[in-house]
C-alpha cells in the first residue's frame, strides 16, 4: 500500500521533472505522451487505493521524513489516504489525465508545449500533497504549490501586452496571473494564522492529533481557527470578496482551466472544510456563516454568467455558483454532500471546458459567444459533450449534477434554513438558464462565425475519447450516491435527514427539476433561433450593466487598492523615506559641516582677533565655573 | 653674613641626568661650529642622536621618586614617562631633516643646539613640580621653539612664527599671574607644599576664590600650549607655516611637556576635587574636540586638516585629566604615546611628498587633491598613508583605537557616559575628514602632476622613520599590554 | 584539527598578501582557487561539528592583553557555524560570478581581505575582537563600493562607512561599560563573551546598554529609521559588493541581537519588545511599499532586503526557539536568496547597463534559464514552502505569535506586499512582449554566471525540502540560548515570556 | 595712610589690565610686545609684593626669573620683528594675515 502511495504522489513529479528537462526545447510529442501515462499511472494508483480502502476500510499513512524541527514543533512530511482522501485523490487523477491527454491536442501547435506539461504536471503534484498530507503545514505546501502553479499556467502566454479591461477584462494573462497569485496570498495569511492559533494551543500541527483533542480548546479559539482557516479557503475557492481573480484566470490555456479552475485547486477550499469537519461541526454559528457565504456567492455569480458573452467567463462564474453550492453544504455540516457535489461537479464541469476548449479551436480563439452560433453542424460530438455537462450542470435527472444539487437542496430544506433553500433554489433556475443560453449560442441559431472567417472544425478524434471518462462519469455517477456514502460517511458524521425532509423529497425535487427546466426553456425560446440583440437594451439598463461589468467590482478593486497601494507606495518612498527619513541623517551631517564651516571664519588669521578669542576664552572658563557653582 | 656652604651631594645631580646630556650636546653642537664651520648636516643629526640616546638612557637609568637641585627637581614616574615621550619624539623627528631636497632650516648648525635646547627646556618642565622651573621650562622651550619656526624662512613661516610668539607671550602673563595669585594665598611656589596648603585650608572661601583665579589663569596659560579651544587659534596657522616634521612635533611634544604640567598642577585640585576646575576642564576638552572636528571637516589642505585634528585630539586627552584616576592619567600618556608614532608618521608621510614650491595650490603645499589616486601611482606609501589615517580615525586594529579605547574606558570608569557619548559620536565627525584622505588616494583619478609627487623629498632617514611609524602603528596588538602596564606602574607609583 | 578557526580566519588574510605578487592576469584562478579552498574549509568545520552539543566548540583562547581581559577567544555553535559557511559561500560564489574588468586584482585581494572581517566577526568571542572585526569589515567594503561602485558611489560608500562607525561607536561606549561592571562585580577586567554571559545585571543598567548596542545593530541591520544607507550603498556597489553587503554584512547586525542583546540583556530585551516590533513591523510593511515604487530593479532588492530583515528581527526578539531558530535560518536563506537576487541583477546589468525595469520586459523569451532562476528565487523570496525562504519566515512568525497574535497579523502581510513587489518585477522585467529592441539580442547566462548560480538554486530546493541538517544545530544551540535567557531573566515578566521549550526542560 | 599689600595687588591688576587691553587692541606688533612686557611685570610687581608680605623669597625669585624671561622674550621677539619689517617692510599685523580658514 504504501508504495502506491508514493507511486500516486510523485509520479506526477517525475513528469514535472521530465517534461521540465525539454522545457526550453521545440515541441517534442513524447514529453506529451509520457506525462499523460505518468499522470495515467498516479490515476491507477489513486483508485487502487480507493479501492482498497473501500473494502479493508482503514486508512494508509505513510511519513516520508522529517522536515521541521524547532523548538517544539516537529512537522513531518506525513501523508494519509483515507476515504476522503481517496475520492479527492482519484478524481484529480482522472481529470488531470484526461487533461494530459486532451492537451496534447489542444496545446499542439503551441512551442511551448513541453513547458506547459511540466507546469500541469507539477500542478498535479501540487494538489496531491494537498489532499494527502496528514497536517495542516503539509496542506499548505500544497496549498501554495497549486497557487504557484495556477500562477505559472494563467501567465503561460505571458508574452502577451497588457490590454485596457473594456478591450480584456482581464487585462493580460501575467497580470491575472499575478492577481490571482496576490489574492491568494492575502487568504493564505488568514490559513497561516489559523495554523499559529493550532500549533499554540495544540502544540501539533497533525490532523489526527489536532481533532483528537479539539475539547481542550475554548470555543472562542475554536472560532478563531474556523474562521482563519475559512478565510484560507475563501482564497482558494475564489469566494467572496476574494473572486474577481477566477473570471480573470480564463486567461490560461482552456485545459488549465478545466483543470485548475473548474474541477481540483478552486475545490481545495471546499475540501478544507470537509477535511476540518471534526472542527467545524463543534461551531454551527461558524458553519452557518460558511453556508451563507457560499449561498450568496451561489447566486451572485451566477446572476453575473447570465449576461457575459465570454465563453469562458461564463463557465468560470458558474464554478463559482457551484462553490457556492459546496460551501453551502459544507456550512451546514453535510460534509459527505459537498463532497459528492464537489467530485460530480469536477467531472460535468472538466467536461464543459474541454469543450469549451473545442469550440475555442474552432473558432481560433475567438470567446465572444455572440460571432459564434450553429456549430452543431460542424462539431456534433462537442454540441454532444456540452450539452450533456449543461445539462448535468442544471440538475436534470438521471445525470450527475441531478442527484448532488438536489441534495444540498435537500439539506438547506431539512436544516430549515428556507432562505439559503430559496436562494439556492432559484440559482438553479439562472444555472440552468445560463447553460443553455451558452449552448445554443454556440450551436443553434445562425452562423455569425462567417463574419470572423472562422472555419470550425470538430476535434480531433482522440481529444473527443479523451473527454468520453467524464462524460460517462456525469451520466453514471449519480447513481452510485448510496455506495458514496456508506464510503465516506465511515470518516465524515453521516447526515440524516429528519422524517419531516423525508415526506418533502419529491415535492422538492420536483420544484427544482421545474425551476431548472423553466431556466432551460427560457434559454431555448431566447436564443435557440439565432441571436436578437436589443443594443439599446445592452446600453441602458443599469441592471445589465451591473452584471455585465461584474458589479463593477474589480474596477472597485482597482481604484480602492491596487492604485491607492501604488500612490502611497510613491508617497513612502519619495516623501517620506527620501525627503524625511533620508534628508533627517543628510541633514545632520550638513548641519556639522556648517558649523564648522561659520566656526573655521573665526580664524581670519589676524593675530588681533586670536588674541582676544584667548581673552574671550578666559572669560568663557570663568562663566563656566560660575555656572557651575551656581547650578550647585 | 654667614658663608653659604653646601655640599654638591645635596643637589642630587644625577636627577638631573638627562636634561643636562641634552645641555651638553646642544653647547657641544655650538662649539663644532664655532671650531669649524659649515659641516655637513648629517654630523649635526647624527649627534643629536646620541645625544638623545643618551639621554633616554640616562632617563631610563634614574629611580623614581627622588628630588634634586634644591628639591626643584621631581624624578617620578609621570615625569619620566613625559621626558620619555619627548626624547622619543625628539629622536623621530631629527632624522626628519635629512631630506633629498634642500631647506634653509635644517643647513644651520645652530638649528639643531637650539632643538636641543628646547628639549631641554621641555624636560625641565616635566621633571620639576616648581612653578618657578615650569616657567623657565616652557619659555626656553617656546622660544626656541618660535626661532626653530621662524628658521624654515618661507613667508608663512615668519607669520607662524609671529603669531605663535605673541599669544605665546601673552599666555607667559597668564601663566605668571596664574602662579602669583596661587603664590598670594598658598605663600609658596612648589606644587607639593601648595598642595599641602590648600588640603588644610580648603573651606576658607577668601582662600578658594583666588586659588580658583588662579587655576582659571592656569588653563589659560595651559590650553594655549596644548591647544584647546579656544585658546587654539594659532595652531592651525603655526602648523601649516611650519614645516611640515616640525608642525608633527609640535603637535605631540610641547604638549606632552605641558600635559605632565597640567597633571601636576590640576592634580592637586583633583584631590581636592574642586567640582568647578573639573568641569571647566570638561567642558573645554569637549567643546574642543567637537569644534575642532567640525572645523577639520571643512579644511582642504591636509596639513591644516591635521592641525585641527591634533586639537581635537588634544581635547580628547584632556578629558582624562579631569577624571583623577590612576587609569585617567595613565591613558593620556599610553594616548600621545601611540599618537606620537602615528602622528609624526603621518606629518612624515607629507614631508617626504613635500616640494619646495607649492606646484598644486598657490598657498597650500599639501591640498587634498595632490593625493588624488596616489594607489595607483605609489601603492605602498598610498596604503601607510591609508594605515595612518584609519589609526587616527581610531578604526583598528590600529594603534589609535587602543588609546582611544583605553581613555573612553577611563571616561567610563569614573562615570561621565555623556562625556564618553560625546567623544565616541566626536570620532565618527572626524572619520569623515580622515576617510576624505583615503578616498582621494584610492578612489579618485589621478592628477596629471603626479608621478613626481610622492616621493619628491624622498631619503631613506624619513623612509626610516615612516617604516618605524608605520610598523608601530600596525603591531600595536602585540605590544599595548607591556607598554599599558609599563605606563600604569609608573604613573600609579608617583601616586596618581 | 582544533584551532581550525584560527586557520579559517588567518587562511584568507595571508593568501590575499600573497595575492600581491600574483599577476593579474592569473589573479582570478587564484582567488578562485583560494576562495573554494577557504569553503571546504569550512564545510569541514561543518563536518567535525559536533551537532548534538549545544555549547561553543572549536574553543581557542590566547590571552591578548591580560592587563585589561582583552583575549583572542575563538568559538562556534550552532548559531554562527553556518553563517561562517555562509561568508565563505558567497565569497567563492561571488568571486566566481565576478564581472569586473579593471583593477580585478584590488577587487579579489579586498574581497579576501572582507571574507577575513566576516568569519572573524561571526567566530570571536571576545568583544572586542569582535568589535575589532566589525569594524575592520567596514574598511574592505568601503573601498569596493568607492573604487567599483556606480557614479554615486563616493556619497554611498562614505555614508556607509560613517553610519554604521557612528552607531558601533556608541556601541563600544557600551561595551566599555559592561566591560567596567564586570570589573566592578568580580574584580577582574575581562572581555570574553561567555564571562559576560554570568552577569547578572540590574534592569536600569540593562536598558542603557541594551539601547547602547541597539544603535549599534540596529544601524547595520539595518533597522528603520536608520536604514537610508542601504539604498545608497546597493545602489552603487557593484554586484559582489551588493551580494557581499546582502548576504553576509548585513546579518552581523541580527546575529548581534542574538548573540549579545538577548543573552546579556534578558530583561530589557523582553521589555522593549514592543518598540522593536513596531519597528520592525514598519520594516516589513513600509519598505515593501518603498520597494513596490522602485523603478531600479537592484532598489526593488535592497529595499527587499530591509523589509526581510524586519521578520528576521521579529523572530529575534520571539523571546521562544521557534522564533530565534526560524530568525537565524532566515538569516541564512535571505543571504542565500538576496544575494543570487542582486547577482541575477547584476547579470542583466553586465548586458544592458541600465536596472531600470522599463527597459526590460519580455526577458523571459530571449533568456528563459535566466528567467527560470529569478523566478525560482523570486518565490523562494517570497517565502514559498519547499524553497528556503518559507522555513525561516515561517517559525519566526510562528514564534512571534505566541508573544502577540495581533502584530504577527500585521508582520504576516509581508508575505503579501512580498509578493506585491516581487511578482511585479517579473512582470515588468520578464513578462509582456519584447518591446525594446535592444533587448532582442540578449544572451542566456553562461557558464561562469551558471556556475556562480545553479549551487544557489540547489541550496534554496535542498534546504528547503530538508532543512534538518541546518537547522538542528541551530535549534539546539537557540534552545541552549533561551535556557540561558530564562535562567538570567529577574522580571517575572520576562520570565513569562521567555519560553524555555518542552525537551529542552526535560534536558535540565 | 600706608601702602599695603592690597594697593600693590591692585596696582598689578590695573596693569595688568592695561597690558591686556594693550594686547588686544595695537595693531603694531612692537606696542604689541611692549604689553606682553607690561603684563609680565604686572606678575613681578605682585609676586615682589606678596613675597615681602609674607616673607617668602621665592616669590621674588620668581620676579627676577620673569624679568630674565621678558629680557630674552625681548630679543627673540626683535628679532623676529626686524626679520618681518626687513622682508616685508612693515609691522603690521593686519598685513600678517594670509594664512586663515
Amino acid at each position: 500500500m504504501e508504495n502506491l502511495v508514493y507511486i500516486a504522489l510523485f509520479a506526477p513529479l517525475v513528469s514535472s521533472l521530465f517534461a521540465a528537462l525539454f522545457a526550453q526545447k521545440p515541441k517534442i510529442q513524447l514529453v506529451g505522451i509520457v506525462t499523460s501515462i505518468l499522470i495515467g499511472i498516479s490515476l491507477l494508483a489513486s483508485v487502487t487505493l480507493l479501492l482498497d480502502i473501500h473494502e479493508s476500510g482503514k486508512a494508509v499513512s505513510v511519513t516520508l521524513m522529517d522536515w521541521i524541527q524547532a523548538g517544539d514543533m516537529d512537522i513531518k512530511f506525513g501523508f494519509t489516504v483515507d476515504q476522503v482522501t481517496a475520492v479527492m485523490m482519484s478524481v484529480v487523477t482522472l481529470v488531470s489525465t484526461v487533461v494530459h491527454v486532451y492537451s496534447n491536442y489542444y496545446m499542439e501547435s503551441d512551442k511551448s508545449f513541453n513547458r506547459f506539461f511540466s507546469y500541469l504536471s507539477a500542478f498535479v503534484f501540487s494538489m496531491m500533497v494537498l489532499v494527502m498530507s496528514d497536517n495542516f503545514l503539509g496542506l499548505f505546501i500544497g496549498w501554495e504549490g497549486v497557487g504557484v502553479c495556477s500562477w505559472l499556467l494563467i501567465g503561460f502566454w505571458y508574452e502577451r501586452k497588457d490590454e485596457t479591461r473594456d478591450v480584456n477584462p482581464s487585462i493580460s494573462p501575467s497580470w491575472a496571473a499575478n492577481e490571482a497569485f496576490i489574492m491568494n496570498r492575502i487568504a493564505d495569511l488568514g490559513m497561516l494564522v489559523g495554523i499559529f492559533m493550532i500549533y499554540w494551543n495544540l502544540g501539533t500541527v497533525k490532523y489526527s492529533e489536532v481533532f483528537a483533542h479539539l475539547d481542550q480548546l475554548s470555543h472562542g479559539m475554536l472560532v478563531g481557527i474556523g474562521i482563519a482557516l475559512f478565510i484560507g479557503a475563501m482564497g482558494k475557492s475564489a469566494q467572496f470578496p476574494l473572486h474577481t481573480w477566477l473570471a480573470d484566470a480564463m486567461e490560461g490555456p482552456t485545459p488549465v482551466s478545466a483543470l485548475i479552475h473548474a474541477a481540483t485547486m478552486v475545490t481545495a477550499g471546499v475540501y478544507l472544510v470537509i477535511r476540518a469537519n471534526p472542527l467545524y461541526s463543534q461551531i454551527p454559528e461558524v458553519g452557518y456563516f460558511i453556508a451563507v457565504v457560499g449561498t450568496f456567492v451561489a447566486i451572485f455569480a451566477a446572476s453575473m454568467a447570465l449576461v457575459n458573452r465570454d465563453l469562458k467567463r461564463v463557465i468560470a462564474y458558474s464554478t463559482l455558483s457551484q462553490l457556492g453550492y459546496m460551501f453551502a453544504a459544507a456550512g451546514l455540516g453535510a460534509y459527505w454532500v459537498a463532497l459528492f457535489h464537489l467530485a460530480a461537479h469536477a467531472f460535468f464541469k472538466a467536461l464543459l471546458f474541454i469543450g469549451a476548449g473545442n469550440v475555442m479551436h474552432a473558432m481560433h480563439d475567438e470567446l465572444d459567444m455572440f460571432k459564434m452560433g450553429g456549430l452543431k453542424k460542424q462539431m456534433g460530438w462537442t454540441f454532444f459533450y456540452m450539452g450533456l455537462a449543461s445539462l448535468a450542470l442544471s440538475g436534470i435527472y438521471p445525470l450527475a449534477g441531478f442527484f448532488s444539487k438536489d441534495t444540498i437542496l435537500e439539506v438547506a430544506f431539512n436544516e430549515h434554513t428556507y432562505g439559503i433553500w430559496f436562494t439556492l433554489w432559484l440559482t438553479a433556475g439562472l444555472t440552468a438558464f445560463y447553460s443553455f443560453r451558452q449552448v445554443f449560442l454556440v450551436f443553434f441559431g445562425d452562423e455569425r462565425y462567417h463574419e470572423i472567417g472562422a472555419h470550425p472544425h470538430e476535434a480531433k478524434a482522440y481529444a473527443l475519447w479523451a473527454m468520453a471518462p467524464l462524460a460517462i462519469l456525469a451520466v453514471i455517477f449519480g447513481f452510485y450516491k448510496e455506495d458514496f456514502v456508506e464510503f465516506v460517511t465511515k470518516l465524515l458524521p453521516a447526515y440524516e435527514m429528519s422524517e419531516h425532509t423525508h415526506h418533502m423529497v419529491w415535492i422538492l425535487t420536483l420544484v427544482t427539476t421545474a425551476i431548472a427546466l423553466t431556466g432551460i426553456i427560457v434559454a431555448f425560446i431566447k436564443y435557440s433561433k439565432g441571436l436578437k440583440r436589443d443594443l439599446n437594451f445592452e446600453q441602458n439598463n443599469k441592471l445589465y450593466k451591473l452584471l455585465y461589468n461584474q458589479y463593477y467590482i474589480p474596477v472597485l478593486y482597482e481604484k480602492a487598492f491596487a492604485k491607492p497601494y501604488k500612490e502611497l507606495s510613491d508617497i513612502a518612498w519619495q516623501e517620506i523615506d527620501m525627503q524625511v527619513v533620508d534628508a533627517t541623517v543628510d541633514g545632520i551631517a550638513k548641519a556639522v559641516e556648517t558649523t564648522g564651516d561659520v566656526s573655521r571664519r573665526a580664524q581670519n588669521g589676524n593675530l588681533s582677533t586670536y588674541l582676544k578669542w584667548m581673552a574671550a576664552g578666559l572669560i568663557f572658563v570663568t562663566l563656566i565655573t560660575v555656572i557651575s557653582v551656581v547650578i550647585k | 653674613m654667614a658663608p653659604i656652604n653646601f655640599d654638591l651631594s645635596s643637589l642630587n645631580l644625577v636627577t638631573m641626568s638627562p636634561m643636562l646630556v641634552t645641555l651638553v650636546g646642544a653647547l657641544v653642537i655650538l662649539c663644532i661650529d664655532l671650531i669649524k664651520p659649515n659641516l655637513d648636516k648629517t654630523l649635526y643629526v647624527t649627534l643629536a642622536m646620541l645625544t638623545l640616546f643618551i639621554a633616554i638612557g640616562a632617563n631610563l637609568s634614574l629611580s623614581t621618586n627622588q628630588r634634586g637641585l634644591f628639591d626643584t627637581i621631581l624624578i617620578d614616574g609621570v615625569s619620566l614617562l613625559g621626558q620619555l615621550l619627548i626624547l622619543a619624539g625628539s629622536m623621530l623627528f631629527i632624522p626628519l631633516a635629512l631630506t633629498k631636497r634642500k631647506f634653509h632650516d635644517f643647513s644651520y648648525p645652530e638649528f639643531f643646539s637650539l632643538f636641543l635646547f628646547m628639549v631641554f627646556g621641555f624636560q625641565f618642565m616635566a621633571a620639576s613640580d616648581n612653578l618657578i622651573l615650569i616657567f623657565v621650562g616652557l619659555e626656553t622651550g617656546s622660544l626656541a621653539l618660535y626661532t626653530l619656526i621662524a628658521m624654515h624662512n618661507t613667508r608663512l613661516a615668519h607669520e607662524a612664527a609671529i603669531k605663535y610668539f605673541t599669544m605665546g607671550a601673552m599666555a607667559a602673563g597668564f601663566f605668571a599671574m596664574g602662579a602669583a595669585a596661587i603664590y598670594a594665598v598658598t605663600g609658596s611656589v612648589e606644587i607639593f607644599s601648595i598642595a599641602a596648603v590648600m588640603q588644610e585650608r580648603q573651606n576658607e572661601i577668601g582662600m578658594l576664590i583666588p586659588v580658583i583665579g588662579g587655576a582659571l589663569f592656569m588653563i589659560v596659560a595651559i590650553g594655549f600650549k596644548v591647544s584647546l579651544i579656544p585658546f587654539h587659534m594659532w595652531t592651525p596657522d603655526t602648523y601649516e607655516g611650519a614645516s611640515a616634521p616640525m608642525a608633527g612635533y609640535m603637535s605631540i611634544v610641547p604638549k606632552v611637556a605641558m600635559m605632565v604640567v597640567a597633571i601636576r598642577l590640576f592634580g592637586v585640585y583633583m584631590e581636592l576635587d574642586i567640582k568647578v576646575v573639573k568641569m571647566a576642564i570638561i567642558v573645554l576638552a569637549v567643546v574642543t574636540t567637537t569644534a575642532a572636528n567640525m572645523m577639520a571637516l571643512v579644511q582642504e589642505d591636509v596639513k591644516r586638516m591635521l592641525a585641527y585634528s591634533s586639537i581635537s585630539h588634544a581635547g580628547f586627552v584632556m578629558v582624562a585629566i579631569a577624571l583623577d584616576t590612576t587609569k585617567g592619567y595613565s591613558s593620556i600618556f599610553l594616548y600621545y604615546g601611540l599618537f606620537l608614532f602615528t602622528n609624526l608618521g603621518a606629518f612624515a608621510m607629507l614631508w617626504i611628498s613635500r616640494h619646495k614650491y607649492n606646484i598644486h595650490h598657490d598657498r597650500f603645499h599639501h591640498p587634498y587633491s595632490k593625493f588624488a589616486g596616489m594607489i595607483k601611482i605609489a601603492p605602498i606609501p598610498a596604503v601607510i598613508m591609508a594605515v595612518f589615517m584609519l589609526s587616527l580615525a581610531g578604526v583598528p586594529p590600529f594603534s589609535l583605537f587602543w588609546g582611544k579605547m583605553y581613555v573612553l574606558s577611563a571616561i567610563v570608569d569614573s562615570g561621565h557616559y555623556t562625556v564618553a557619548i560625546i567623544m565616541a559620536l566626536n570620532s565618527a565627525i572626524a572619520v569623515y575628514y580622515y576617510l576624505k584622505l583615503i578616498v582621494y588616494m584610492f578612489l579618485k583619478s589621478p592628477a596629471d602632476n603626479q608621478g613626481k609627487v610622492v616621493y619628491a623629498n624622498r631619503a631613506f632617514s624619513l623612509e626610516l622613520v615612516i617604516g618605524i611609524a608605520a610598523f608601530v602603528t600596525i603591531t600595536s596588538v602585540f605590544y599595548i599590554n607591556p607598554l599599558m602596564s609599563f605606563i600604569t606602574d609608573l604613573v600609579g607609583a608617583s601616586g596618581y | 584539527m582544533s584551532n581550525i578557526l584560527s586557520v579559517l580566519i588567518f587562511f584568507p588574510l595571508i593568501a590575499g598578501v600573497f595575492g600581491f605578487f600574483v599577476n593579474k592576469n592569473s589573479i582570478r584562478v587564484y582567488g578562485i582557487v583560494v576562495a573554494a579552498a577557504e569553503f571546504l574549509l569550512s564545510l569541514w568545520l561543518w563536518m567535525s561539528f559536533d551537532t548534538t552539543d549545544a555549547g561553543m566548540q572549536f574553543v581557542e583562547k590566547i590571552s591578548l592583553i591580560p592587563e585589561f581581559g582583552i583575549s583572542y577567544y575563538l568559538g562556534v555553535d550552532g548559531i554562527s557555524l553556518f553563517i561562517v559557511i555562509l561568508s565563505t559561500l558567497m565569497t567563492l560564489l561571488g568571486i566566481v560570478a565576478l564581472s569586473i574588468k579593471e583593477d580585478l586584482k584590488n577587487m579579489i585581494i579586498t574581497l579576501l581581505f572582507l571574507e577575513v572581517a566576516m568569519i572573524g566577526v561571526f567566530v570571536s568571542l571576545d568583544v572586542i575582537l569582535f568589535y575589532i572585526f566589525w569594524e575592520f569589515s567596514l574598511v574592505p567594503m568601503l573601498y569596493i563600493i568607492g573604487a567599483w561602485g556606480g557614479p554615486k558611489k563616493l556619497y554611498a560608500a562614505i555614508k556607509f562607512f560613517i553610519y554604521t562607525f557612528a552607531g558601533s561607536l556608541v556601541m563600544l561606549v557600551g561595551i566599555l561599560y559592561l566591560a567596567y561592571i564586570y570589573h566592578a562585580t568580580t574584580g577582574v577586567w575581562s572581555f570574553s563573551l561567555t564571562d559576560w554571559y554570568g552577569l547578572l545585571l540590574p534592569t536600569d543598567v540593562q536598558t542603557i546598554l541594551f539601547w547602547a548596542f541597539f544603535l549599534g545593530f540596529a544601524i547595520k541591520v539595518p533597522m528603520f529609521p536608520f536604514h537610508t544607507w542601504l539604498p545608497y550603498a546597493h545602489g552603487q556597489a557593484p554586484t559582489v559588493g551588493s551580494v557581499i553587503l546582502a548576504a553576509v554584512l548585513l546579518k552581523m547586525g541580527s546575529y548581534g541581537f542574538v548573540r549579545f542583546s538577548l543573552p546579556l540583556f534578558p530583561d530589557a530585551s523582553v521589555a522593549f519588545i514592543l518598540p522593536i516590533a513596531i519597528l520592525a513591523i514598519i520594516m516589513i510593511i513600509y519598505t515593501a511599499m518603498v520597494a513596490y515604487a522602485q523603478k531600479d530593479m537592484k532598489q526593488v532588492i535592497a529595499y527587499s532586503s530591509i523589509s526581510h530583515m524586519g521578520v528576521i528581527i521579529l523572530g529575534t526578539f520571539a523571546m521562544n526557539v521557534e522564533g530565534i531558530s526560524g530568525s537565524i535560518f532566515q538569516m541564512l536563506s535571505h543571504g542565500i536568496v538576496s544575494g543570487a537576487l542582486f547577482m541575477l541583477v547584476g547579470v542583466i546589468y553586465d548586458r544592458r547597463h541600465t536596472k531600470l525595469m522599463s527597459e526590460f520586459g519580455g526577458l523571459a523569451k530571449v533568456m528563459p534559464t535566466y528567467a527560470t532562476i529569478f523566478v525560482v528565487m523570486t518565490m523562494a523570496s517570497v517565502g514559498l514552502p519547499l524553497t528556503i525562504g518559507f522555513i525561516g519566515e515561517y517559525l519566526s512568525l510562528a514564534g512571534f505569535f505566541k508573544v502577540s497574535p495581533i502584530m504577527t497579523i500585521l508582520a504576516g502581510t509581508s508575505i503579501i506586499v512580498g509578493a506585491v513587489y516581487m511578482l511585479s518585477v517579473v512582470k515588468k522585467s520578464f513578462f509582456g512582449p519584447l518591446a525594446n529592441p535592444e533587448n532582442e539580442k540578449l544572451k542566456d547566462l553562461d557558464s561562469k554566471e551558471l556556475w556562480a548560480l545553479v549551487p544557489l538554486v540547489a541550496i534554496v530546493i535542498w534546504l528547503g525540502v530538508y532543512p534538518k541538517p541546518v537547522l538542528e544545530p541551530i535549534d539546539n544551540s537557540t534552545k541552549a540560548l533561551v535556557q540561558l535567557m530564562h535562567k538570567k531573566a529577574q522580571t517575572d515578566k520576562a520570565k513569562k515570556i521567555i519560553l524555555v521549550s518542552k525537551d529542552a526542560k526535560e534536558a535540565k | 595712610m600706608t601702602i599695603g599689600l592690597t594697593h600693590y595687588l591692585v596696582l598689578s591688576a590695573i596693569l595688568f589690565a592695561v597690558g591686556l587691553a594693550g594686547v588686544l587692541r595695537r595693531k603694531n606688533l612692537l606696542m604689541l610686545f611692549f604689553a606682553t612686557e607690561i603684563m609680565l611685570n604686572a606678575a613681578n610687581i605682585a609676586f615682589a609684593a606678596i613675597s615681602t608680605h609674607i616673607g617668602d623669597l621665592s616669590g621674588q625669585m620668581f620676579a627676577l626669573f620673569i624679568i630674565a624671561i621678558a629680557a630674552s622674550e625681548v630679543a627673540v621677539g626683535l628679532g623676529l620683528l626686524i626679520l618681518i619689517y626687513k622682508k616685508y617692510g612693515t609691522l603690521d599685523l593686519d598685513n600678517l594675515s594670509i594664512m586663515k580658514g
